[in-house]
């Protein structure tokens, strides 16, 4: 059970330095319980300013975001996040980075259940390694496994496979797939590559100049096919209302 | 005449130190910490007289605290810390003047003979008049200066035209090594070593090598002494004449035994037996609380004045209690209040 | 409108800040007055050992009147440019020969971390004998209190140059010199601006200790002179004028810094609200 | 004219950490005059270590590699690299970086030159910033400029657009295309990014485990269509030959 | 093969560096030894000034014979390392203080940069006036010298954490006093590592300063009770002990490091073969 609500959201910055003045303004949208939500929308639109929101980094200037009915007050384990940077604790193995919630909440299970996920994400061999050996990849998979290890309702990822490789994101998406239906995990997931939320998502929320232009459900069974002619279509049409480019761009 | 007063004041002692021993069966022996310096000068007495358990048999228990120069000194006494302390006249008048309150209970040494102006080797010097547009390296307003004006006033020398360069002691003998500066105005053990090192002696407080005037001259008087803070001499009268009893013994013994009070004192500072007697051979032990001490002290404080670094010269009585002596020692004290 | 007001908070905020700081200099300078006056009639302590601001301004007053201020600040300011600019250049040189050369490296290296830990106090008479008390020599010692530390960011900053600007620099043809000259050089230099302001203290450090050696005016000198006689009033002066030449050199540099490094990004902002 | 010959070429490192001995092993092919060459593989196939030896930056242990039939002596100006982390010069702006190579060749028309090919990037309003105040689409094509400002016969171009978001480089990529068509260069053009290769290279070198895998000619008309068949064929075709993934993987 | 050939080349490489770093040093004293063996006959300068390294080796074998090296290297370690670590404990708590409260920071910061750049000697008799001449007051005046430079380090240190690990922890269910634990406190100890290697050196030199007052063993006494004998021998002993005592420090700060450290990655190759 978690249920989303942001309320007629409204957010700037002092300083900030934009034609707009709101870099939200009035975002209002519901996602359910198990939802998997795509965000995306081009560089600058509030993406991130939005995660930071639900995440409780930061608050509303105007306008609530209620987690199954409760105002966010502030970060908290019911909201995992995974950054795009991965965050990992640098000075902690990689075990220790899974395991950290899981101590802070004082839970018996801690080992056995930071091992499981780091299972879980196929990185059984590293278990001992500090982040700094760990490729992109990895050390994304291992944010991963520290977000899920304290079984948050709701799982916030900023644009989670930004900084890898072509090859490695393929895989990622896969398995983050996998591990949602497992989980069953509600997840606003954030990317600005349009044929990776039609991948992943049940519903994608196009962002832009800080408002929502498009609430889309993408209505393709899973595993979803990237060359059928449904799949481009949705990818066509999204990718049409976010930019102003001719036919030559191709999907990424 | 000066041997005679230092064999009654031996006898003195004596008789003192008996009943005071007696005293001491019966009572606890009384803490204090002495203050001085790791120098023959200024702590001869002072390690003689623990050495030898003059302390003990006067009943105290005396911690002797050398330091390695005079410069933390005044801000020890200022604060109160040092309670007891071995110190050239100097400080005395330094502190007094700036309002410390102390007790100069007597002298302890002349150290006149080792206040020196040291040439280099190879300066050739045919007259005084040839230290004019020389050189000198001096800490900043030493008593030395009080010969070296007294020696200028004698021989027709235009003191305004020798430059005075201000270094620290250890630092002349390198500058004078160098030739960076012609001579070097000091005292020991610096002279002792600028010497060894090549230097001539010029003339020292009571002696001059000056082509003008050689042989003994009296440039300056430069007294050791014991101290207390005001405080400590008004409430504790027993234990600074059992102070002042112990350090006569001393001074007693260092002229009766020069060789080895050198040895005992060269062994506690770590200095060469040869190099301390010799600095001790420049040196007049002699707790005698003289006219002579008295008009030294003034001149220093008269000189200190003209130099700028104290505002007004305190009055001698202010700081000085030559009573305390006479109480215990009363041939000692050769002078009226 | 909202906007507006947020600024304004902002304003506010801001000179709250600059407000404190300078409450808590009067406070404490005024602290310092109240206690010594409370001292001169209770005589807590001896007033000689702690001179009141007032007391210390009235030194200042005297110097200032019979000229000899000025021409202490003046010499000190000499020698500690002089010095300081020295140790800069010095540190520059080497630190380029020991990057460019491994056999010079490995020849001055250990003699540098023999000799680099001597706190300079220790080797006063030696420094004495091989240089001398002159001018240059006081402006060598105070360059060689500022070179040692500078040297570490030096070499620091020359062997941590980003090696695509050197690649990118050579495939746009440039030789191994223009790549120093042009792209190794530049790129250190915040490191050396670093390593200044670390070394800066040091080189006032040096200041009073150069000033031992036969100085007949400084600020080290008078700090030397009055320590001999006690005199605190001059003491505190020296020190007070010692900490604002500090100030503004250090601001001097950090100004400099401003200037050429003016392509650098700055600003990082709190990671919650 | 320039035209490249890669002999029988071999290098490892010191301390190499891999199951093979040569990095590149035995690698061999040559490349004419004007090509568009795109070199794909996966992550430590060898891709970087390859350029790395065309530029003259390192020397091969074996073999060698001939510029216009003289063999390569070091890195010049003959040969414009384009780093994937631009590499621009932070002190200088915009337009003294592109200035770089031609003060240097002592070029009297220096200050023009530079200002054309600011223009030509798109970056005439920029042209006094610093690279810190650009973003990283805009550093990179300031990175091309300042690459083809002094003319070489050959441009080096190493994962280019790699650090840059979707939109940025769908239009960075018609821009080289352009660039290339404009000014007649030979490009070799490092990606793993199969329909990036596809779209740009007239010829496109696959390397796996260090050797040339594939040679492929891409026989497709410009201006690319991304959404034709024959694309997607070439696509499919050297993805299936990259990796072992499943069909569910899509191109990016 | 080649592969086997290769390493065999690298071994020796590293090999020769070491040989030329010793050689060096080995070349130097040798030298220095020789330039006093000629000395003695020749005459160039006072042989007092520069005493042979044999000499100081005798001087050496002395004062361990009569036991007193031991108290004085034992005093000085005790001293520094008192000095050092009640430095750094000031240096954490106040820099936490400071990055914790904007208003302890107004409040405190102006009076540090009033003080800090303050040369310690010069305010020695103040310093006596207030703390005496213990033990403590000795060790004081070291903690001061070394918590002035560190505490710039752990505030910057404190400042610069990644906000991202910030936010991790937060999302994670930690507190704000675990975040501070747990997150800021390590990911600052880098920097006050760096910190404390640099002020290693300002705590030798405070340790000659602070033996000054009244001391009767140290190092730092024998330089000043030798320079006031003007025994060079003693001085280079103790110079020497001093540098080697900062080394051994230095080595097992940055062995500690290493320790701590473990995760951190290093390297960087050169631009260019
Ligand atoms: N702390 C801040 N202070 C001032 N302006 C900010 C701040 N954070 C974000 N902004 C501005 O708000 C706008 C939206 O930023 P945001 O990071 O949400 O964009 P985004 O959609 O995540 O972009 P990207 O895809 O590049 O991550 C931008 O114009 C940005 O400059
Ligand atoms: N200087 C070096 N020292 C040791 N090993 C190296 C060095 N440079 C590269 N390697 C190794 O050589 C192999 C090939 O590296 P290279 O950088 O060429 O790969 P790449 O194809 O460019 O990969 P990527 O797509 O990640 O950039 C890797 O295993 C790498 O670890
Ligand atoms: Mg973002
Ligand atoms: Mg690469």
């Amino acid at each position: 059970m978690a249920t989303l609500e942001v309320k007629r959201v409204f957010k700037t910055f002092e300083g900030l330095k934009s034609d707009r003045f709101y870099v939200l303004d009035d975002v209002d949208f519901k996602i359910s319980e198990n939802e998997f939500i795509c965000i995306i929308g081009k560089s600058g639109c509030g993406k991130s300013t939005l995660l930071n929101l639900i995440a409780g980094f930061t608050k509303p200037d105007n306008g609530e975001i209620l987690l199954d009915g409760k105002a966010i007050e502030g970060p908290s384990a019911e909201k995992g996040v995974v950054f795009q940077e991965h965050g990992l604790f640098p000075w902690r193995t990689v075990k220790q980075n899974v395991a950290f919630g899981l101590k802070l909440a004082k839970r018996k299970d801690a080992d056995q259940r930071a091992d499981y996920f780091v299972d879980l994400v196929g990185l059984t061999d590293y278990k001992d390694k500090y982040p700094s050996s760990l490729s992109g990849g990895m050390a994304q998979r291992v944010g991963i496994a520290r977000a899920l290890a304290t079984d948050p309702k709701l799982l916030l990822m900023d644009e989670p496979l930004g900084a890898l490789d072509a090859m490695t994101r393929e895989k990622m998406r896969v398995e983050i797939l996998d591990i949602w239906q497992k989980k069953k995990k509600t997840i606003i997931f954030v990317t600005h590559s349009v044929p990776e939320a039609v991948y992943l998502a049940d519903r994608v929320i196009l962002l832009k100049d800080g408002q929502v232009k498009l609430d889309q459900h993408i209505e393709l069974k899973r595993p979803r096919q990237v060359r059928t002619e449904a799949f481009q279509n949705y990818v066509h049409e999204l990718e049409q209302l976010l930019t102003d480019c001719d036919d030559n761009v191709f999907s990424e | 005449k000066e041997k005679e007063s230092q064999d009654t004041a031996s006898k003195t002692t004596e008789g003192e130190s008996n009943s005071a021993n007696s005293e001491t069966e019966t009572k606890e022996l009384f803490k204090i910490k002495a203050y001085g310096e790791i120098d023959p000068q200024v702590s001869a007495q002072q390690i003689i007289a623990k050495e030898m358990g003059y302390f003990e048999e006067e009943g105290l228990e005396v911690e002797n605290i050398l330091l390695s120069g005079p410069s933390e000194r005044a801000a020890l006494v200022a604060s109160g810390d040092a309670k007891l302390s071995f110190q050239s006249t100097y400080n005395n008048i330094s502190l007094a003047a700036n309002g410390v309150e102390i007790a100069l209970l007597a002298p302890l040494a002349n150290a006149g003979g080792t206040q020196s102006v040291v040439a280099r080797g190879d300066l050739k010097i045919t007259s005084a008049k040839d230290l004019e547009g020389m050189k000198i390296g001096m800490t900043s307003g030493a008593g030395v200066y009080i010969a070296i004006r007294r020696m200028c006033d004698e021989l027709g020398v235009d003191i305004n035209k020798i430059e005075f360069v201000t270094l620290q002691a250890a630092d002349q003998i390198a500058a004078l090594e160098r030739g960076d500066i012609d001579a070097m105005a000091c005292w020991e053990p610096w002279v002792g070593k600028a010497i060894d090192n090549g230097g001539q002696l010029l003339f020292s407080g009571f002696k001059s090598n000056l082509p003008e005037k050689k042989g003994d001259v009296h440039w300056i008087d430069f007294h050791m002494t014991v101290q207390t803070t005001k405080a400590f001499y008004d409430e504790n009268p027993e234990q600074v004449a059992a102070v002042l009893r112990a350090l006569n013994k001393a001074t007693t013994y260092i002229n009766e035994n020069r060789h080895e009070a050198a040895e005992i004192i060269a062994g506690k500072i770590n200095l060469e037996v040869d190099e301390c007697e010799r600095i001790m051979g420049n040196n007049v032990y002699s707790m005698e609380f003289n006219q002579e001490f008295v008009d030294g002290t003034n001149t220093m404080a008269n000189f200190m004045m003209e130099t700028g670094n104290i505002d007004a010269v305190p009055d001698f009585y202010s700081y000085s209690y030559p009573e305390a002596l006479e109480k215990v020692l009363p041939d000692l004290v050769t002078i009226e209040k | 409108m909202e906007y507006k007001q947020r600024k304004k908070i902002s304003f506010i905020k801001i000179d709250r800040h600059q407000v404190i700081r300078i409450v808590s200099l009067i406070v404490f300078f005024l602290g310092w007055q109240f206690i010594c006056m409370i001292n001169e009639t209770q005589e807590l302590f001896n007033p000689k050992f702690l001179p009141a601001p007032t007391q210390v301004i009235e030194v200042a007053v005297k110097y200032i009147m019979d000229g000899t201020l000025l021409v202490h600040i003046g010499a000190s300011v000499y020698r500690v440019l002089a010095g300081f600019f020295a140790g800069v250049v010095v540190a520059l040189v080497l630190g380029i020969l020991i990057t460019k050369s491994k056999m010079f490296d490995n020849t001055i290296s250990p003699l540098l971390n023999l000799i680099g830990p001597i706190p300079v106090y220790a080797f006063l008479p030696i420094f004495i004998i091989w240089f001398g008390i002159g001018e240059s020599s006081k402006v060598g010692l105070i360059a060689y209190a500022t070179f040692m530390p500078l040297l570490t960011y030096t070499i620091d900053g020359i062997r941590n140059v980003n090696p695509i600007w050197i690649r990118s620099a050579m495939s746009l043809g440039a030789s191994e010199r223009q790549v120093f000259i042009k792209i190794v050089l530049p790129a250190a230099l915040p490191n050396m601006f670093t390593g200044m302001k670390v070394s800066l203290a040091l080189t006032f450090s040096a200041l009073v200790v150069a000033e031992m050696m036969g100085a007949d005016k400084g600020l080290g000198f008078m700090i030397i002179n009055a320590r001999n006689w006690f005199k605190t009033g001059d003491i505190f002066l020296a020190i007070a004028l010692i900490g604002i030449l500090y100030s503004l050199f250090l601001s001097a540099i950090i100004r400099i810094e401003k200037i050429i490094f003016k392509w650098k990004k700055d600003g990082l902002d709190g990671a919650i609200e």
